[in-house]
């Protein structure tokens, strides 16, 4: 069953990949759904056996590390595959109806979606650091392509300046990984763990976790390293933006946070934890910022994954050296941040695309009067951004809630002070959006319609994101699951 | 023990020189040839290092060898893309293009 | 679970459920909007009827259960929610007829009455919450439901006040989240209960509690419109008159003041608030608000911007009522969020009214309006009686009961505060009576129209002749039980003797 | 079980408080004008026919309700009743069409009010129904609509206002130092409250804006003239009374001897009594003459209450006289404003009758043998006695009595006479002529069979003053006789004299 479960995850997503390879835009989509309907049964299935018997490692093949490919299925990872069940349909039930079937290159759309989807998987599965930068990059090379789709020359240049960036930090991440290779001779997290339980911390291994952070905290988009993520999300197209401020960046978090988590305690120290945390904070206020300046409103909603990104990378401070209870408190917030932020953020670009697509514009001040025309698109766009400016009782306010009480447990207030400003910054940029689509316009109305599923899709992120608040407790229990010892180390 | 450091100091030379050129080049086609001299040294490093616990270690050789068909297939990609940017827009590098006015839909 | 658990929820429900209804519906399908209006808030007026009876039994209605790790999500009805519960079931009510025939021919109506069901929907979640964490969920949820609307006409001058009012309320929202963060760490979930939490709290928490308190009433008085806090509820005027009805009356500025009530009774519980020396600042600056309100409202020539600024000063009452140390003030306090409700919906109904029929909006353009609108009219001069406290309306049992209460409690420069308040009411009222009854028109009237037998539409004229007559019964028979009057009390002693 | 009279104090109090609301249909604009004198007959009834000592207890009104009866209350419900009913009957003739719903309903509500404040004995429907009448008085103050009237009425709003704020505050420290919701239970917490002189101060003074205590009576000069004439009549008669009344019931007579007090009063009825005659006999008009009248009366009725403050022990004697006195000038000063509105029959004859039913309420004032005015100025002579009072001021009563004496038939002298520069010569309405007659009627004939009751006097018509009484009462009239007729030929002198 597990074995039907994993291959699933894994191998069937590289299948439709392949088949859509073949097809034209049209024929892929059926394929899609198909393979949607597959994708989200599987992850169901293996989010309920988790959920009923507890995680465990699994060799995939019989294998084992080193050389095989090793997974760790926790309540974590399956609650991200299932994450990524959800917002990818969302994603690609809408990108079906919104992506023009007439362009040529349209058609390279599915088979980069798949590809997307099971690198995701791969991610959040991963056990061991070299599979994880396997996964990592056929993330980042898919995603990539997915924002050429673009067709035009800015959304290629976007791509290639999100293509460098991915590049330069997937090498720091490599080479993090071969430092640490050569320090302890294992690339399984959970091996150089033990291994490190038995021998003294060796001198200069901080430099290997350093790196890591380091390259991975480039495929974020933390700031300052940021600068190549807001034309990449602003230019690709909205199911494209989706996927990629939901999902993609998550994975490289992911991993950051994995490492963070199992090495930052022996190989880390306060000011580097400080330090990630400052430049979070700093990404907070300064996306925030360059959110509400922002003309085009594609570019405010990118803008604004810059500043959310800024709160998980809280994280790092808040975990290190504190009480058992505040870091788990601050783990679990970080969690219902990434997850409420992956549904928020896609309901909020796939809602943005249909207001852009019913305007004819891009630019905010094109809204005007769009509320009494689409008030449905609007609202989700709407409730999304109550997420976003962590009101509740949507998730994003239950992981504030977590993160503020781990800042006031551990006594660093300081980030209370950045948690509230953020969020009153998101207010300003969201109700920017809403403020533009109040306004009264003299004209006739000029709008287009879109199709009703297009405005569906975004509703039910955006509730999801809504009901997550008040689902946060049972969410976080099955991710709290114990581990199952057993598998290999 | 001086060879697998030297190893790791060329590789670590490589990346420099890669990362410098990565940076500071404008040119896309350089800056996609200093991701690969980058690559090549992290390879190095990589498969230099760990050779002080006695001999050859395969596993960092067939990690290689997969960061070799991950560094190809993101050259190819990479290399697809520049040209067609090319062919759009007429330029090699990244600079921001002279005042593109309204954009329009998407 | 029993029914007793569901019937919050159920309370709760039927304007959520409505408003989603509501937005379903094409702009076009007013007949069905309308009665989804209508039933819905009668479902819901009876279901707090029953709730009223059954807390005053001794019955526990509530559910509650964990929402994020450490806090719970808590409804919970006792006989301080009920208060408040029964004010926004009794004036949604009116307010929607009043809403209906307001926006009669108006754009953009479903939107309005969605967000209008919504704002209703978290005004009861306001009054069912039963802690601290689960108020401030449905208080955020209050701010989000009403920007739609404060900015419903879309105008420039609207949007302006609007993003003046979510500066305000989001940043206190924002302070109120802080303070509600620290005392959870400081002393976990606590539960709203008779007699509050810290009678006989760690004296090393002290100085953490007193900051709290201040945070709390910060972030709380912002919505109540304490001073220096208050800046954006005259520039709100701007919204459509039922609107400026709800926010004054029932909805906003009562959560503001009604949280005060919670924070004050129910988490700190009186007798430690007083112990810690918090109380008396708070009365001060109750005070201060209320004189200044009065202040201001003296020199407004628009007729909604003074109501606003009596607003202010108004409910302030309710907050130095409660932080007047003694049962009988705190009644006092209590009973005016009632009062102040009736009365303020009245004024601005009417307000409404002049604008909606002759186009009214200044001061001296109401020369004479009473003859031509004297139903309008009457129940304006009876709601701003009331305010000014003027016996037997409903201002006037405030102002006695709190003034007694301040007696009883050795505060004597309440009275003078009470009474200058009612001096300066009666400067900005007693002018607008004057024209309204004794001047002669002058000529014609800005933007006339005319509705049938009527002075103004029916939906207009029934809702504030109703508050009107509401605003004297509950003056008139505050000794009746269940008056608001007795209703008061019965909270107040049960705050003082748990 | 409602006891009848309980039923009708509820409909004397509800009848006119109801009434506007007729206003609603403009159709019965004319049953409204016809329905004025009706307003008022059962609380005459009550007035007449109940015996005090009924209540009824209203457990659901304002803070717990009760009303009732007694002697003194009953005196005032009389004059109350009376009063307004006469001037109803005087009003369906005098008002014009203009605006006349609206004078209805503010007459319906001053009413109501007034009627009210002279049953309720607890303080919430006490204080009510005064601020009723305070606040719907306002409306017949304005009603002309003319500047002077919007003047007068400002004035007499922030007086009002600034009155009421006084008489709410004395009442709330009274009200929690007494710990009773019942005007009965004050005066004596007011006597043991340690705040006793501030709530004396602020109830003197709040209700001292409605009597028209000096310093507290600038809207009453202002105000009188230019309202209606039988809402004047009203005003002066029986609503300047209800301060008076809610002195009675509040301050604490007989619970404390205040000499302090009593002699202030005395101060302040005296400057009242002399200095609103001092200013009155230089007015122009026939109803401002009459206004200071009303502020020099009141003026001798504070020297009475102030008597009743300093010396305890003759406070229910005081009180009684003071009732009466009340009683009579209220029914005679509603006589002379209504007489200010009646034009002149053409005959000689009937010309010098209708001048002679002017001038009789007016001596009656001043104290003419036989009526009213005999009595009552008797009976406070009497009381006033300084050999029977036990205070430091007491001696200096009898002389500010003659001298009040004089001030008042000067004052009744100088209205007649500017009456007659103004009177016309014309045809009445008939209802204006019954009610002005009713008024004379009752002020010189019906007095004498009001349930009126002082100890030592005999309630009869018949009743003849004793020699010394009559020239007691005759010559401080002599004396302003003489005054008048000097400065009569003074003023003629003066004229003469600026012709040349």
């Amino acid at each position: 069953m597990t074995l039907w479960l994993m291959a699933g995850l894994l191998f069937t997503p590289l299948a439709w990949a392949v088949l859509t390879l073949l097809t034209d835009f049209s024929r892929g989509r059926l394929v899609t759904w198909g393979g949607i309907l597959v994708q989200v049964l599987v992850s169901l299935g293996l989010w309920l056996t988790v959920a009923r018997d507890g995680g465990f490692h699994y060799g995939l093949g019989g294998w084992q590390a080193p050389l095989g490919i090793e997974l760790r299925v926790d309540g974590l990872a399956v609650t991200f595959v299932l994450l990524t069940a959800v917002v990818a349909s969302a994603c690609g039930l809408h990108a079906g109806v919104y992506i023009d079937p007439d362009k040529p290159w349209h058609r390279y759309f599915w088979p980069l979606f798949w590809f997307l989807w099971s690198g995701l998987n791969v991610v959040w599965l991963g056990g061991d650091l070299f599979n994880l930068y396997v996964g990592l990059e056929l993330i980042s090379l898919s995603a990539v392509g997915l924002v050429a789709l673009g067709g035009k020359a800015n959304a290629l240049r976007a791509s290639l300046r999100y293509l460098l960036a991915a590049l330069l930090g997937s090498l720091v991440y490599l080479l993090g990984v071969a430092l640490m290779y050569g320090q302890f001779g294992t690339l399984s997290i959970a091996g150089v763990v033990s291994w490190l339980g038995v021998h003294p911390v060796p001198a200069g291994s901080g430099l290997a976790l350093a790196l890591m952070v380091t390259g991975l905290a480039l495929k974020t988009a933390l700031f300052p390293l940021h600068r190549w993520l807001p034309p990449a999300h602003g230019i690709a197209r909205s199911p494209v933006s989706a996927l990629l401020s939901a999902l993609v960046v998550k994975a490289s978090f992911y991993m950051a946070a994995r490492l963070w988590l199992e090495l930052g305690e022996p190989l880390g120290n306060l000011a580097a934890a400080q330090l990630v945390g400052l430049l979070g904070s700093a990404a907070v206020v300064w996306g925030s910022w360059l959110a509400c300046r922002q003309p085009q409103l594609k570019q405010v909603v990118a803008y604004s994954s810059v500043a959310q990104i800024g709160y998980l990378f809280l994280l790092f401070p808040l975990t290190y050296s504190v009480s058992e209870s505040v870091s788990l408190q601050a783990q679990q917030g970080i969690t219902l941040q990434v997850i409420s932020h992956a549904l928020a953020k896609a309901a909020m670009f796939l809602a943005a695309g249909n207001l852009i697509l019913s305007a004819g514009s891009n630019r905010v001040d094109a809204l005007t009067g769009v509320s009494r025309f689409l008030p449905f698109s609007l609202f989700s766009f709407g409730l999304a951004g109550v997420s976003l400016m962590s009101l509740p009782p949507t998730g994003g306010f239950a992981a504030k809630w977590l993160l503020l009480q781990a800042s006031l447990g551990s006594g660093q207030w300081w980030w209370i002070l950045v948690m509230l400003i953020g969020g009153l910054l998101s207010a300003a940029y969201v109700f920017r959006i809403y403020r533009a689509s109040f306004l009264e316009s003299a004209g006739p109305d000029r709008f287009y319609h879109p199709a009703r599923s297009l405005e569906v899709i975004p509703m039910i992120l955006a509730l999801l994101a809504l009901g997550l608040g008040l689902a946060s407790d049972q969410v976080l229990s099955v991710m709290a699951l114990p581990f199952e010892e057993g598998g290999s180390p | 023990m001086t060879s697998s450091l030297l190893y790791a100091l060329a590789g670590a030379i490589l990346c420099g020189i890669g990362l410098f050129g990565l940076l500071w080049l404008s040119h896309l086609l350089r800056k996609l040839l200093a991701f690969n001299i980058m690559g090549s040294g992290v390879f190095l490093v990589m498969v230099g290092l760990p050779q002080h616990q006695g001999g050859p270690d395969p596993v960092p050789q067939a990690l290689v060898l997969t960061g070799i068909v991950v560094a190809i297939a993101a050259t190819a990609l990479a290399v697809v893309l520049i040209r067609r940017y090319f062919h759009l827009s007429g330029m090699t590098g990244l600079e921001d293009e002279p005042a593109s006015p309204e954009r329009g839909p998407e | 679970m029993t029914l007793n658990a569901w019937i919050p929820v159920f309370a709760l429900m039927t304007s959520l459920i409505a408003s989603l209804v509501i937005f379903a519906l094409p702009e076009k399908g007013y007949r069905l909007r309308t009665w989804v209006n209508l039933g819905a808030a009668l479902v819901k007026l009876s279901l707090v009827v029953v709730m009223v009876w059954g807390v005053f039994q001794g019955v526990e209605y509530g559910l509650s259960f964990t929402m994020v790790p450490g806090v719970t999500f808590v409804l919970k009805a006792d006989a301080l929610s009920m208060m408040f519960a029964g004010l926004s079931a009794v004036l949604w009510l009116l307010t929607t007829i009043y809403a209906v025939g307001y926006l009669e021919d108006s754009p953009n109506r479903s939107r309005f009455f969605g967000f209008f069901s919504l704002c209703v929907a978290s005004t009861m979640g306001i009054a069912l919450a039963g802690n601290l964490f689960t108020f401030f969920l449905f208080y955020e949820m209050l701010t989000l439901s009403t920007y739609p609307l404060v900015v419903h006409r879309g105008t420039e001058k609207a949007l302006r006040a609007g993003r003046t009012y979510v500066i305000y309320t989001l940043t206190g929202g924002a302070v109120l989240l802080l303070a509600i963060a620290w005392l959870h760490g400081v002393a976990g979930d606590l539960p709203f209960r008779e007699g509050g939490h810290f009678m006989d709290a760690d004296p090393d928490i002290h100085r953490s509690l007193i900051l709290i308190f201040i945070l709390l009433v910060a972030g709380l008085g912002v919505k109540a419109a304490i001073f220096p806090l208050h800046g954006w509820l005259p520039q709100a005027m701007v919204a459509p008159a039922p609107v400026s009805a709800l926010l004054h009356a029932v909805a906003v500025v009562k959560a503001g003041a009604f949280g005060i009530v919670r924070v004050v009774y129910d988490i700190y519980g009186v007798e430690a608030s007083s112990a810690l020396g918090v109380l008396e600042p708070l009365a001060w600056l109750a005070a201060f608000t209320i004189l200044y309100g009065s202040f201001r409202a003296l020199s407004q020539t628009d007729l909604k911007r003074r109501l606003a600024f009596s607003t202010v000063s108004q409910v302030s009452y309710i907050i130095l009522g409660i932080s007047l140390f003694g049962p009988v003030a705190a009644a006092g306090g209590l009973v005016h969020l009632l009062h102040q409700g009736i009365m303020k919906i009245t004024l601005f109904f009417c307000a409404g009214n002049y604008a909606e029929t002759l186009g009214i909006h200044r001061i001296d353009e109401m020369d004479g309006a009473g003859r031509r609108m004297p139903g309008t009219s009457v129940a304006f001069t009876i709601g701003a009686f009331g305010m000014i406290g003027a016996p037997p309306l409903a201002g006037f049992i405030t102002k006695w009961t709190m003034g007694s209460g301040a007696l009883a409690a050795n505060m004597d420069w309440v009275i003078v505060v009470l009474l200058s308040s009612s001096l300066l009411n009666a400067a900005y009222f007693l002018p607008v009576m004057h024209r309204l009854w004794f001047r002669e028109p002058a000529g014609s009237w800005p933007e006339e129209r005319h509705w049938g037998r009527l002075e103004t539409s029916a939906w207009l004229f029934w809702p504030p002749l109703l508050t009107a007559v509401m605003t004297v019964m509950v003056g008139v028979l505050a000794s009746l039980p269940f008056s608001p009057l007795s209703w008061a009390e019965l909270i107040a002693l049960r705050e003082y003797s748990p | 079980m409602m006891s009848p009279a309980s039923v009708l104090a509820l409909l004397a109090v509800a009848l006119p408080l109801l009434y506007p609301a007729m206003a609603l249909n403009a159709g019965w604009v004319r049953a409204m004008r016809f329905a004025l004198p009706l307003l008022p007959l059962p609380a005459l009834v009550l007035a007449v026919g109940a015996d005090p000592g009924w209540q009824l207890e209203l457990p659901w009104l304002l803070n717990g309700g009760l009303w009732a009866m007694d002697e003194l209350r009953r005196l005032f419900l009389l004059l109350t009743a009376v009063l307004w009913t006469v001037a109803g009957i005087y009003a369906a003739g005098y008002l014009k069409a203009h605006h006349l719903r609206r004078f209805c309903v503010f007459w319906g509500l001053t009413l109501a009010g007034n009627l009210g404040l002279t049953v309720a004995v607890d303080i919430g429907s006490f204080y009510s129904l005064f601020a009723l009448m305070t606040f719907a008085g306002y409306g017949l103050v304005v009603h002309e609509g003319t500047d002077e009237a919007t003047h007068a009425g400002r004035v007499y709003l922030i007086m009002a206002v600034l009155g009421e704020m006084a008489i709410l505050a004395g009442l709330l420290l009274a009200s929690v130092a007494a710990d009773s919701q019942m005007l009965a239970d004050l005066p004596r917490a007011i006597a043991g409250s340690p705040r006793r002189d501030l709530i004396i101060a602020l109830l003197i003074a709040g209700f001292g804006v409605k009597a028209g205590l000096p310093l507290l009576h600038f809207w009453l000069p202002l105000a009188h003239p230019v309202a209606p004439t039988p809402a004047s009549a009203v005003l002066s008669g029986a609503m300047i009374k209800a301060g008076l009344l809610g002195w009675l019931v509040t301050l604490p007579f007989g619970e404390a001897a205040l000499p302090g007090w009593g002699a202030l009063m005395i101060v302040a009825g005296a400057v009242g009594a002399i200095g609103a005659a001092v200013l009155g006999v230089r007015q122009q008009q026939p109803k401002t003459v009459l206004a200071y009248s009303s502020i020099s009366q009141m003026g001798l009725i504070v020297l009475m209450v102030g008597a009743a403050m300093a010396d305890s022990e003759r406070a229910p004697v005081l009180f009684s006289i003071i009732a009466l006195y009340a009683l009579h000038h209220g029914l005679a000063k509603g006589s002379l404003f209504l007489s200010a509105g009646i034009t002149l029959p053409s005959g000689a004859m009937r010309r010098a009758a209708v001048w002679l039913l002017i001038a009789l309420p007016g001596l009656s004032l001043a104290g003419l043998p036989f009526t009213s005015g005999a009595l009552a100025k008797l009976a406070m002579k009497e009381s006033l006695l300084e050999e029977r009072l036990e205070f430091a001021v007491a001696g200096y009563l009898s002389p500010l009595m003659v001298a009040g004496a004089v001030a008042t038939l000067l004052l009744v002298l100088r209205y007649l006479w500017t009456l007659n520069g103004k009177i016309e010569t014309g045809r009445n309405p008939p209802m204006l002529v019954t009610g002005w007659l009713a008024s004379v009627g009752v002020s010189l004939v019906a007095f004498w069979w009001m349930p009126w009751e002082v100890e030592g006097l005999v309630k009869s018509p018949e009743w003849l003053p004793a020699g010394y009484q009559l020239w007691a009462l005759a010559w401080p009239m002599l004396i302003a006789v003489a005054l008048a007729a000097v400065a009569l030929l003074a003023s003629r002198l003066v004229r003469q004299r600026s012709l040349q």
